[in-house]
């Protein structure tokens, strides 16, 4: 019965350990790795995050097909309210 | 024919119904109630709850294994749900697939703007680590039946992570599967009622208010190596946790190459749907009443919920720790999100900073944290298969 | 090098060939025209008619079953259709798959309205027990060879629903599955030439002309909670129908629960048109020269035809008793949708009722008893299975 | 052979009374369910068949954006078509 | 405690990482970086790396093998890859369901509007057995250890077609899958380089300039009929070949009837993509040390790349060979194209040809031998199975 | 090791022995059957290439929704242009 509490706070010690072990050398990985690539590649900054990924390709596909359609929809819209 | 008749009046759940059936067919409406009214996590609750009602009707057979000959021809088909559980959950592959398409679905841009955040994520799992302590001393002093297996999978409850928890359950302690994936979704799904109170108790309103610098602009490359990054680091230190974050890894690269766009579309949707009806099912057969109806149920739900509180405390007070030798402040809200529970931490943690200050928006800043808490709980996973497994 | 050409030309298929195969290739490419050309339910016939070209082609081993050494290495792979065929049909998981997908497609909403065409979906299962009977009679007369399993199988032709009747024949006379599947798909894309004349002959012109009053609106609680109605009435009376009913409802709550929108897209999309293509391939397995070039298929063939054609007029005459018994008046019409075949049963009712009288819709009132037909033929397999089997 | 007659006739018999009888019991429960739900909580009524799930969360994402942007154009149309 | 800190140690990457398990990580590293980087079909590359990483990953076990007790209950459940090796790759599934999905994405128009281009599709795969002959040679040598079945399985590189190797790799030399399928998707990428040279050293300007005239209209009809042609030729001639064409005309056939879209559009996308995923995790699994890095494997590279080039050679030549014959002239780079690397290769053509003269548009014309290419290779495929296996 | 070249040469042989004959058998038997299909039915021509079937009916079922209206906003738009 002791060996089972013994074991459990081993198995608390170790795995804390392991989990800060484990994260705080990714900390470092992760830093290491962004001043790497920043210091290779200034320039190259996300603009915008990748929200195509979670659109299926077909409604993509209708997206553009309709962009052009719409987009002078609209823009006749804005300017018949101008005037 | 009297005889058919009364064969027929024998087959009926009137006639075969069990009270230990009762219960659990009521255990699973229950289940659906929360999903569908209370919006429970209800992608998952719903699936196991209707398992559990299924797997419940005395005679339906869908746990029954096959029955073959000596020539190895099938006499007997087994159950659609025997079918899930040892195809998919038994061996893993399941909660395997859906870590992949979480990974496809996760954004680390937030967390890679402000590594220190994974700090955050660690000290979140010292609610797994109390947990098996509270697990092991229930164990110990003999009023539950917890192995040191039992009390790890228990505490990985505290990991609020679905499919990490129901991958280590599988592995450790498969009997207690049902309790402990039915814990970690309810408690997933009760977050915002959990953590506001432990929050307000454990800060300061000033502490509240602290506003944050905005986070960086990260770029796509660092999005890409960053997967391949933990990939390696786990190959080097922790490999019982390569195959959750391996496939975590690999749906993110996925997601973040931008070069197999279909790939990740499917694994995002019609992939992960798929099983994540499985799964239910399959977690859902594990609602029986000889495995659920006991002591141990509402030791696995007493314990649960004592990990998310501790889980929660930690990464508050390691917030505050933080801030004690950083320059940069950080809110120790966001501490709160380490436990995972992606994306709901991350929103409760922005919801309790909005009523210190109408303006400080911590939602991204939370998701740093809130997705560390995801490699943290697998860490901690694979520390557990390693050392109680090995 | 001359043996070599000697083996390749033995290979061949014009070596080969056996006449069985050869007319069987051609039934299977008949199944096809019919499928693309008149349109005979085209996603399943479609391929079953492949299957059925495939597993005959001589030498190409499609039904090849795998060959292990003794310690358990796989020495020859089998065939794909093998696989298909003992991994979904033969365990019941694909017709389940399918049966869920058709749940999550169904809207119970006309019948919740008018729940009294429930009777007609009770009494359009009168064919499936009256082909039983003409079975058991070529059976005993000794003019064909077929069991009480045999009858209960192709009785359910009658049910007018292609997974329950694939899912009953699989479990009571999987050999006879080629020729039920094929005659249930097939008959199911003939309820157009089928019906109307049965129809005309059962109904006065004054009959077809009745209108029926609107449907009340039904509520959004109503259909989430009629589902769990069903489970709950399965599992008390007919748990041998559990499978079958319990994924159906648990596809159909998916769909009505509003919270799992993203499953029950799937269940209606990706995950149901993956199953349609394997299942249709392992069906299609079933049509070699042994199991479909006999007089028995020809028995099913015309016992098949029976079971719709004593179904409608069942349904028809049910709608005419009840008119004589209720205060609201039903158009007899749509009795004959209670074979199931949704949503064609219905289309069918309405286009006949459109005949006699121009302003009168019945497509609505139809889906009723066409709905309910699927639950009848479903707690008749249950019967069946729990009669047979046990 | 009479033996499989009999079983058939059998069969008929618990077959179809089984059927009614599973239905007969489903027309009460529902029609039950119907009165209790519509006495519980009277006023919701499903204005609209459900037709959304028919869609994929990706179509529909892609109407939700469009939805606004048509809408104006369609305003506007009916708006220059009257003048 | 002190003994499982050590145990933890043990179970590190650190302690147990072999060399040649570096190596291969970083192989798999180098295929990551391809896909992305340099765009080499990521949609295998990029998933056949990352397994290649996670199966190299020491005590990971995604190779591992369940294990059972004697009552047949798991004690130890297998790995990821395992599961997807063995269920999908050695029983050839996985390849068949990609090429269902590939042939619901072919269009056969162009190869119907001008079937002479059949030729070129046929003369390309020259380099199959060019190769065959090569391996043979070095095998014969005592160079390096290739059975016939060795040589069969690299040759099948020169086809240009991924599932095709894959398919016939898992049948012939299951040990030489993974060099052999990296090799065949790695030079399906390396097309542009490989190609051009090739084309312009055996044509001249003039017939790089050669206008085509331009395709008639090819009916709706003609392009359902043409797969079930296919199949029955495959029948009759070379059953060995079926499960290949059969699967592919298959997919052809739900494209082009018209009647089956929904499943056309699965098995265009849900499916073949998340066969996709698992058959790039299965492909990965064979990318060991002990089956990649060897002599074996370099011959195997270098082989694919003769494969490859002389195939490219011999359409081109047949084009040139068809002009001395035939009336209406063909332009010589389309040849090239017969060594299918669908859409790829015939890109190429066209590129190369616009070189020549500004307004001559090769692509539709090469798409004719691009297609026809699939076909000859499957065929090839055929023979191959048939003399090596039977 | 003789034999190995010698099974190698034979494999060679047969093999594009046999892809000739199929696909030239292929050539006939396509050119048959075009003949016979444009003698049977001799208007019936391919006028697009059958585009729909990439798409998911989820977004067809948006486009055909749609059509009506973006035509409409189109056509408005082209008319005022034109004005
Ligand atoms: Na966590
Ligand atoms: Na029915
Ligand atoms: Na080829």
């Amino acid at each position: 019965m002791n060996g089972l509490l013994e074991d459990g706070i081993g198995l608390m010690i170790l795995g804390m350990g392991f989990v800060f072990l484990f994260l705080v050398v990714l900390i470092f990985a992760t830093g290491y790795m962004s001043r790497l690539l920043n210091h290779l590649f200034p320039e190259v900054l996300v603009q915008k995050a990748p929200v195509t990924t979670t659109r299926s390709p077909a409604a993509t596909g209708v997206d553009a097909q309709m962009t052009a359609v719409i987009t002078a929809a609209v823009h006749q819209h804005r300017a018949n309210k101008k005037s | 024919m009297e005889n058919k008749l009364l064969n027929l009046y024998h087959d009926t759940g009137i006639y075969q119904l069990e009270l230990g059936q009762f219960v659990m067919i009521c255990v699973g409406l229950l289940l659906v109630y929360l999903a569908i009214k209370k919006g429970f996590e209800p992608l998952l609750l719903l699936p196991i709850g209707i398992g559990a009602v299924l797997v419940n009707i005395p005679g339906a057979g869908f746990m029954a294994a096959p029955v073959y000959d000596a020539a190895g021809h099938m006499t007997s088909p087994g159950g659609l749900q025997y079918y899930i559980y040892h195809g998919g959950i038994e061996t893993g592959l399941f909660p395997l697939m859906i870590f992949m398409g979480v990974g496809a679905m996760t954004d680390f841009g937030p967390m890679l703007a402000n590594p220190k955040t994974l700090l955050l994520g660690a000290a979140a799992q010292f609610g797994i680590f109390a947990t098996v302590i509270g697990a092991v001393v229930l164990g110990a002093s003999g009023l539950m039946d917890f192995t040191l297996a039992d009390a790890a999978a228990i505490g990985i409850i505290g990991g609020a992570d679905g499919p990490t928890a129901i991958f280590v359950a599988s592995r450790l302690a498969p009997d207690l599967l049902g309790g402990i994936a039915v814990a970690a979704y309810s408690y997933m799904a009760l977050v915002p009622l959990i953590q506001p109170p432990i929050m307000r108790a454990l800060t300061s309103k000033e502490e509240r208010s602290i506003k944050m610098v905005q986070l960086r602009p990260v770029t796509k490359k660092e999005k890409i190596i960053f997967p391949i990054v933990v990939v390696i680091l786990v190959a080097m230190f922790l490999p019982s946790a390569a195959p959750l974050l391996g496939m975590f890894c690999f749906g993110n690269l996925m997601r973040e190459c931008g070069v197999v766009d279909r790939l990740s579309d499917t694994a995002q949707n019609a992939l992960i749907n798929i099983v994540t009806i499985f799964l239910g099912l399959g977690v859902g057969s594990k609602l029986s009443s000889e495995d659920f109806l006991n002591l141990e149920t509402l030791g696995i739900l007493g314990l649960g919920l004592v990990a998310f509180s501790i889980g929660t405390a930690a990464g508050i007070l390691m917030a505050k720790l933080m801030n004690r030798f950083s320059s940069e402040a950080i809110n120790p809200l966001i501490g709160a999100a380490g436990v995972s529970a992606v994306p709901m931490a991350a929103r409760v943690a922005n919801k309790v900073g909005l009523e210190s200050n109408k303006q400080n928006f911590l939602l991204m800043h939370a998701m740093g944290p809130n997705v560390a808490g995801v490699i943290g709980s697998a860490v901690a996973a694979g520390v557990m298969l390693s050392y109680v497994g090995g």
